[in-house]
């Protein structure tokens, strides 16, 4: 079985890109607003119908579907953050996270009334190209876009945060929400725009992995449960450390499962995050914070 | 003179029960330093964050009163749209955005009104005042120095151009030498760039020498207030600070007890 | 507090006792033998519904302490559920231990892999231990499948017996319903006397400023490790009612889904509060059948090309709706509902 | 931002909607007759949960079946069929729950078609409690040890084991063909991992080189047919449905494998519709007559019905014949024994004497076929389809085409 | 002015630093039996990381703190609460969602004596220690005048009675020494009268040492025996109120560097 680590190496980091997609997500909307969104899951699962409604309902163009997906996305993240955790701005955690966890039933009806809840698959195809082999290692094109598009999302990320003045802005808020407001910073605006740019995260992941595979109320949104320990090892607080974080849960959830036996592989990552809580319970990027009293 | 900002009986409440100003009027004029002192917990920062709207963020509210600037009352704007207006508060204790660099935490202050030439005369004028912090500028601002991260913070609120900068004690926990340097630029600020200060100081003498005028507060109101040179020389001044209040006599804590407990007595 | 107008205690002796008067205990007796009339006057299903409340009441009187008193977000509820099921069914049909001896030996493995996957506590807190027993809902469901299929039965639902006391079989639902409501009063007072006992407010303390608490000389991670064991102690007991309840076991009652919607009961009926998590728990599983019941009504409103995908998602929508709505108008949870209603009642007829 | 008073409408509304959902719970129940109005017939299944897409159209064939029944047929000797669906959600729990609601009904309901299979499992001394009979399409070894329950069709070892020897009668090779099995990583899907299995695999000469289990929401197996790739099978052999084979051959497309498939009920066209260019060449084992074939009158029925009722394309699968199949079933013992005992005496006893009796019974000209004796409660009947050009059409081999075939028998040593 | 063994706490070249920043250095002093001791300075100057070392929260780099001659700096928190240090904090740090009533109550916890069995029982033994500690705490309810708001939720009450409530929790630990963060911080001039008097009623009944910091000067210098003036991180000044009051180092760290006495020393100035 060791001569197939190379090819367990190749699939877990190109799903790991994925994975690594919705805990970048995660994180971004628990810096800005201090909000574990648990409803991620079911968000990407109504992105990734976005993009299957566009290309087999109404036949659009790929590029066009894409981008009413995003349009969709856009306009899903302003209304969630606008009628569900606005009106709930004060509340207490628990009753915030019960809130995402409700929004995800809901969504989930939502999804059940418009899909139904037979899995739709996209036409195959839709994106150019075929299985590469390299030696062995076999990298189908879906995987090879998944990784090509993950990596063109992180790159637009970082562009957007260090080059323009509203990711600026959304860094500012997320240090400190008082001290921003202070420097005329719009803190509602900035969390409009995070959770806009977080539902076109979980978009994007949502049409990869459901182009990849297929889409169903019941099993697309489990993806998110992927994303949960990769946000853990990278520390809540980290966009690098729900990158790394996704990577590497992608990379053990193949290793592991592909040398000792794929049902570990399932929970793997698990069992590391509860060793890594174990040894750096902060997460490997996160910060720890002097308390004072 | 103009008044360009006026505060006019203004009562806080926090979580609706607890008040914290009661009843504080004071103006500051256009080109004017203003210095607001006063022991802690006093009211104070409530009054820089009641003019500057951050109340609402710590579920506090102005109840009564109002905050009038440039002849138009603010104190049910938002937050930005009050920092929009020209009104920026500096905070107490040195708040930087301790993951950005100077230079980002500088343009987070910059609210893009004149567009990115103007920023970029903003930002040199603001190493013109602090030479020091050129060369850092693309240094993460946690790493900073105390002086340096002071230094920082007030270049960060000249980025919006603003008519009038609410400073709440730049000198805490500043040593000597800095503290006279921070004073220096304050000072200098205000000449050249015509900017209004509100200053509230536990720093009291340094901040008179560069005061036009200056309201004491004691217990959510103001006490006192006059000229700053006039009470540069009053004794009173001095005496406040350790702890004999200015405003007639009373009796020692000690005493009180016993009063007390008869009056319960009575009653 | 429970009193009227006009009681008033004299002695310290007395300020500690839940019933003070007459009445109450009048209301109270009452209320237990309505109780016990109950599955002669409801229908099969209706009791089957009640049931399955009785199990989770005393399932989220674990909670209740865990994260209700003490403050520590569990995730893993549902999986420590599964590990007193299991255990039981396992003891059972291994050894053939009768129920008496098999639940309480049942409950303690859970207790002991609760204190396990409590011991991070010690170092992480909120969404960081929150993940830590989510790493438990995914390891112990997997541990139940994988290690040892040939004893927990895998994915496959092994039934287990109705248990028997002195000849009398809790072989129906209406049978069940006695057992069950037993063990939920129970634990109801139990629950209640432990958060106003030394240990409640020691979890209270924990929750509310455990940096103070330590100052004020609570052993944090003791106490946290207690909370986490009595919580499993009480959701070992829930699965074991609920695997009776069921007649059998299967792992796909344990998954993350019930974990999250037990802590959804607690948020719902108010934290900290023991009415408000049997509130909680009453009003999460009505709604469960309600939106169940209702979705096909509705969807008849709608023409018969989109009634059918109405139908499938109906319940779900409401029920998030419902919940949703709920915390935007009640976020104190029903508890604080009832409080306003006790406040009432007690002055009733006079309002102040 | 809402006013006061609107908050206090809006509060005061929902406790008035609160009170009156759980008001709708508390229904009227019907009483009886001699003869009865009606018969209710019950469905508890996974119509919206995980397993939706697999059998959920069991529900739509059942209705239109019983529309079928009432208007064409007449009834059942003029007592009308009555449909109770309860959907589960892929509860147990729940199903429960609407186990005990629907039995406590009154009259209570006599026929349980469940199609969930921990709910199955749960049910399955239930029903022979409360005497009523079970229906469950998990035709898994296990659940016939009492004398209640019913399969729809042969034991899932039974038809792994058709699949098998179908590769074995059309091998070519002298080597001993090799099999790879990957299956759901629950009940139903390692039901053909028993022992008589591989016995009988072993007994024909084929060789099963790996075996790889995976969830049943998991529909990422490309570490799974990693793994089997490096065995070099010359099929797959699974036993799971909905996203399982094509998430098992999407894995197999992405490594570049040209393994085929053998499929079971997972084979028909609820699966193959998700991406019919995937399973080109792979081969099905089913219990009934393919949709495509168009000449077959009782295949022109139902799809005439699934066009009246408006059912999408998704619902046209096995499972929607197996809708069908339960209420014919029904109707067909339902009326022999009331024909036989009377109505007013008839009872679960008599019901299970004419279902133990059921030889060779072919409804709507054979798009099913039925035995049913008193210790094998499944049909044995199957019939082997291949997928070319995106439809099912009959295999070669094991002496028919497209006609019924008899499954080896897989029984379980203790249930013999 | 004492004799060694008045001597209740020692602290001895405290040294403490968050980083590279130090926090604390080189800071000494004794408080001595039945003394309200007073730690005054400008903000910043590290009172309360003073108060944080000697009651556990922060672990110092260097030096000592001897409680009635035992060295306790490598004490647990928790311990050091057993031997009877206790305290207030600045931002009222209760347990919100409790009683009054139960926050006292609460801080009985080391001095009640069962365990959960007993406690989810609240039969015989439990029953019996509930009511003796009770006893004890309503002593202190009957003396900070707490009985009204006894069965209050403390979320729900002023701010003032909040900051007598955590004066309560103190005194419910049954202190050897009782350390006060700004117990008067945000008062006004009545309810500072109030918690003066509650602070030296205290005093005189418990017999104990308090160390009290606080920003209003006219309250420390009335009620305090002794003062110690603190200024970045080191001790500046240390004696009689009536001598701090005129101490030129005291009145620079209050008033700032150019205060006037301090142009007549032409003292240099270091950065």
């Amino acid at each position: 079985m060791l001569s197939l680590l190379p090819q367990f190496v190749v699939t877990g980091l190109l799903i790991g890109s994925v994975y690594a997609l919705i805990a970048v997500s995660i994180v971004l909307v628990f810096k800005a607003t201090r909000i574990f969104n648990f409803a991620v899951g079911e968000l990407l699962a109504l992105g990734g119908y976005f993009c299957f409604s566009f290309v087999v309902w109404w036949h659009f163009p790929l590029w066009l579907a894409l981008l009413g997906a995003l349009m969709m996305a856009v306009v899903t993240g302003f209304l969630v953050e606008r009628l569900v955790l606005r009106p709930l701005l004060s509340q207490s955690l628990l009753t915030i996270i019960m809130a995402t966890l409700a929004l995800g039933v809901l969504l989930r009806g939502l999804m059940l009334m418009i899909w139904t809840g037979y899995d739709v698959a996209f036409p195959k195809n839709l994106l150019p190209g075929r299985t590469v082999l390299v030696g062995d290692v076999a990298m189908s094109h879906e995987l090879l876009w998944a990784g090509a598009i993950a990596v063109t999302s992180f790159a637009a990320l970082a562009f957007f945060f260090m080059k323009t003045n509203t990711g600026l802005r959304m860094r500012a808020v997320s240090e400190d929400h008082e001290l921003s407001m202070a420097c005329g910073v719009n803190i509602t605006v900035v969390f409009a725009v995070t959770w806009v740019l977080a539902v076109i995260l979980g978009t994007l992941a949502g049409f990869l992995m459901g182009y990849r595979l297929s889409l169903a109320p019941s099993y697309t949104p489990l993806l998110a449960l992927k994303a949960f320990p990769a946000v853990i090892f990278g520390g809540l607080e980290s966009i690098t450390g729900a990158l790394v974080g996704g990577l590497v849960v992608g990379l053990i959830e193949a290793v592991v499962g592909g040398l000792i036996d794929p049902n570990l592989g399932e929970i793997s990552a698990y069992v590391l995050l509860l060793i890594v809580l174990f040894i750096r319970p902060e997460g490997l990027f996160g910060l720890k914070r002097i308390e004072r009293i | 003179m103009i008044t360009i900002l006026a505060v006019n009986q203004v009562e806080v409440f926090y979580h609706k029960v607890i008040q914290v100003l009661k009843g504080v009027t004071l103006k500051v004029n256009d080109g004017q330093v203003v210095a607001l002192l006063g022991a802690n917990g006093a009211g104070k920062t409530t009054t820089l964050k009641a003019i500057s709207g951050l109340l609402r963020a710590e579920a506090g509210e102005v109840t009564e009163g109002n905050v009038v600037f440039r002849d138009r009352r603010i104190d049910r704007d938002l937050p930005h749209a009050i920092a929009r207006q020209g009104i920026i508060q500096v905070l107490e204790g040195r708040r930087v955005f301790q993951h950005l660099t100077v230079e980002e935490n500088m343009r987070v202050g910059f609210l893009g009104l004149g567009g990115e030439e103007e920023a970029g005369r903003i930002l040199q004028m603001i190493y013109d005042f602090f030479p020091r912090l050129s060369p850092l500028k693309d240094r993460v601002s946690g790493f900073l120095s105390g002086g340096e991260q002071q230094m920082m913070v007030i270049g960060r609120a000249l980025m919006s151009n603003p008519k009038i900068m609410l400073l709440d004690e730049p000198s805490l926990g500043l040593a000597p030498l800095l503290i006279d340097k921070i004073f220096e630029i304050v000072h200098r600020i205000n000449q050249e760039q015509k900017t209004a200060i509100l200053l509230v100081e536990q720093n009291a003498l340094a901040a008179l020498e560069i005061a036009h005028y200056c309201y004491v507060m004691e217990d959510g109101r103001i006490v006192m207030d006059g000229l700053a040179e006039k009470l540069q020389h009053n004794e009173d001044i001095k005496e406040f600070y350790l702890g004999l209040n200015s405003v007639g006599t009373r009796k020692s804590y000690r005493e009180v007890k016993h009063y007390k407990r008869r009056k319960r007595w009575l009653s | 507090m429970w009193r009227p107008c006009g009681t008033f205690d004299d002695t310290y002796e007395k300020d500690v006792t839940i019933m003070r008067t007459a009445a109450q205990w009048a209301v109270t007796i009452a209320g237990l033998v309505l109780l016990g009339l109950l599955p002669f006057l409801l229908g099969g299903g209706l009791i089957t519904t009640l049931n399955l409340i009785g199990v989770s009441v005393v399932s989220i009187m674990g909670l209740h302490i865990l994260t209700g008193l003490t403050g520590q977000i569990s995730l893993g509820h549902g999986a420590f559920m599964g590990v007193g099921a299991y255990a039981m069914m396992m003891l059972m049909n291994l050894t053939g231990f009768s129920f008496w001896l098999a639940m309480p030996l049942a409950v303690l493995t859970s207790g002991l892999v609760g204190l396990f996957f409590g011991l991070p506590s010690l170092r992480i807190k909120g969404f960081y231990l929150a993940m830590a027993t989510l790493a438990a809902q995914f390891i112990i469901p997997w541990t139940i499948i994988n290690v040892r299929p040939d004893l927990t039965g895998g994915t496959s639902t092994l039934t287990v017996d109705a248990p028997n006391l002195f000849g009398f079989a809790f072989s129906s639902q209406q049978r069940i319903f006695y057992l069950v409501m037993a063990f939920a009063v129970i634990s109801v007072i139990l629950a209640r006397n432990l958060q106003r006992s030394k240990v409640g407010r020691a979890f209270v303390a924990i929750r509310d400023n455990d940096l103070a608490a330590e100052i004020m000389g609570v052993e944090i991670f003791r106490y946290k490790l207690l909370a986490f064991f009595i919580c499993s102690l009480y959701s070992g007991l829930g699965g074991c009612l609920l695997a009776v309840w069921m007649g059998a076991v299967n792992v796909d009652s344990f998954l993350l889904h019930e974990s999250i919607w037990y802590l959804g009961m607690i948020i719902v009926g108010g934290l900290g509060s023991v009415p408000g998590a049997v509130f909680g728990v009453v009003f999460i599983r009505f709604l469960e059948i309600v939106s169940q019941s209702i979705g096909p009504p509705i969807a008849g409103f709608f023409p018969d090309a989109i009634g059918a995908a109405v139908k499938s998602g109906i319940s779900p929508f409401i029920f998030g709706l419902v919940i949703l709505l709920f915390l935007a108008y009640e976020p104190r949870g029903l508890a604080h509902r009832w409080e306003i209603f006790k406040h009432f009642y007690r002055r009733w007829p006079f309002s102040h | 931002m809402m006013s006061a008073a609107g908050r206090s409408i809006g509060r005061i509304a929902g406790y008035a909607l609160l009170v009156f959902l759980v008001l709708a719970l508390v229904g009227p129940s019907p009483s009886m007759a001699d003869k009865p109005k009606s018969l209710a017939v019950a469905i508890i299944g996974d119509l919206t949960g995980p397993y939706a897409s697999v059998v959920g159209p069991m529900a739509p064939g059942c209705e239109d079946a019983v529309k079928y029944v009432n208007e064409k047929l007449g009834g059942i000797d003029g007592v009308k069929m009555e449909l109770l669906v309860k959907d589960n959600t892929g509860k147990a729990a729940l199903g429960i729950q609407q186990y005990e609601e629907l039995i406590n009904m009154k009259p209570k309901p006599l026929f349980f078609g469940v199609p969930h299979t921990p709910t199955a499992e749960a049910l399955r001394e239930k029903v022979l409690r409360d005497e009523a009979i079970g229906f469950f399409p998990s035709s898994i070894d296990d659940l016939y040890p009492q004398g209640n329950t019913y399969g729809f069709y042969a034991l899932y070892a039974g038809m792994t084991a058709t699949a098998v020897r179908w590769v074995k009668d059309n091998w070519k090779e002298e080597r001993n063909p090799r099999i790879a099995i990957i299956t759901w990583d629950q009940a139903y899907g390692r039901a053909p991992l028993i022992p008589e299995f591989f016995d009988y695999c072993k007994k024909i000469g084929v060789d099963i080189v790996a075996q790889e289990l995976f969830g049943v929401r998991d529909v990422d197996l490309t570490t799974h047919l990693t793994r089997i790739k490096a065995q070099k099978p010359d099929w797959l052999l699974t036993n799971c449905t909905g996203s399982g084979p094509v998430a098992i051959m999407r894995a197999a497309k992405e490594l570049g494998m040209k393994t085929k498939l053998l499929n079971t009920v997972g084979g028909g066209w609820g699966t193959m519709r998700l991406d019919p260019a995937l399973f080109e060449g792979c081969v099905s084992v089913l219990h009934n007559i393919s949709y495509d074939n168009e000449t077959h009158p009782g295949v022109k029925l139902v799809k005439q019905y699934l066009k009246e009722n408006n059912r999408s394309i998704k619902e046209q699968t096995n499972f929607y014949i197996i809708g069908w199949q339960y209420i014919l079933m029904i109707h067909k013992v339902v009326q022999s024994a009331a024909a036989k005992v009377g109505w007013d005496k008839l009872d679960t006893a008599a019901i299970k004497a004419e279902l133990n009796t059921l030889t060779n019974w072919e409804p709507l000209d054979g798009i099913v076929k039925v035995t049913y004796t008193e210790k094998k409660r499944s049909s044995p009947w199957l019939v082997v389809y291949k997928i070319e050009g995106g439809k099912l059409v009959p295999a070669g081999g094991l002496g028919g085409e497209g006609k019924f075939v008899e499954a080896p028998d897989m029984t379980p040593e203790n249930f013999r | 002015m004492s004799s060694p063994a008045e001597r209740k706490m020692m602290v001895e070249d405290l040294a403490l630093s968050f980083g590279s920043v130090q926090a604390l250095s080189g800071i000494c002093f004794t408080v001595y039996d039945n003394e309200i001791l007073a730690l005054i300075g400008p903000n910043g100057a590290g009172k309360t990381s003073v108060l944080n070392c000697i009651s556990g929260f922060y672990r110092p780099k260097g030096g000592r703190i001897l409680f009635k001659g035992k060295d306790i700096s490598r004490l647990s928190t928790t311990k050091r609460a057993q031997l009877g240090i206790s305290r207030t904090f600045q931002n009222i740090e209760l347990y919100t969602g409790l009683t009054a009533l139960d926050n006292l109550m609460a801080s009985r916890h080391i001095y009640i004596r069962y365990g959960p069995v007993a406690g989810s029982l609240f039969l015989g033994k439990a029953r019996r220690e509930e009511v003796k500690n009770r006893a004890e705490v309503e002593e202190i309810i009957d003396l900070l005048e707490l009985a009204e708001v006894r069965h209050k939720v403390v979320e729900s009450l002023p701010y003032g009675v909040r900051k007598r409530v955590d004066l309560g929790r103190a005194l419910a630990l049954d202190p050897q020494i009782l350390l006060l963060d700004e117990p008067m911080a945000g008062m006004n001039v009545e309810e500072k009268e109030d918690m003066a008097r509650f602070i030296l009623d205290v005093q005189e009944l418990k017999k104990i040492p308090i160390i009290i910091v606080e920003h209003d000067m006219g309250v420390v210098m009335d009620i305090s025996q002794r003062v110690v003036v603190l200024d970045f991180g080191t001790k500046i000044a240390e004696g009689a109120p009536e001598d701090i009051k005129h101490d030129r180092k005291v009145i620079r760290a209050y008033l700032g560097k150019q205060a006037k006495p301090d142009r007549e020393e032409n003292e240099p100035v270091s950065a």
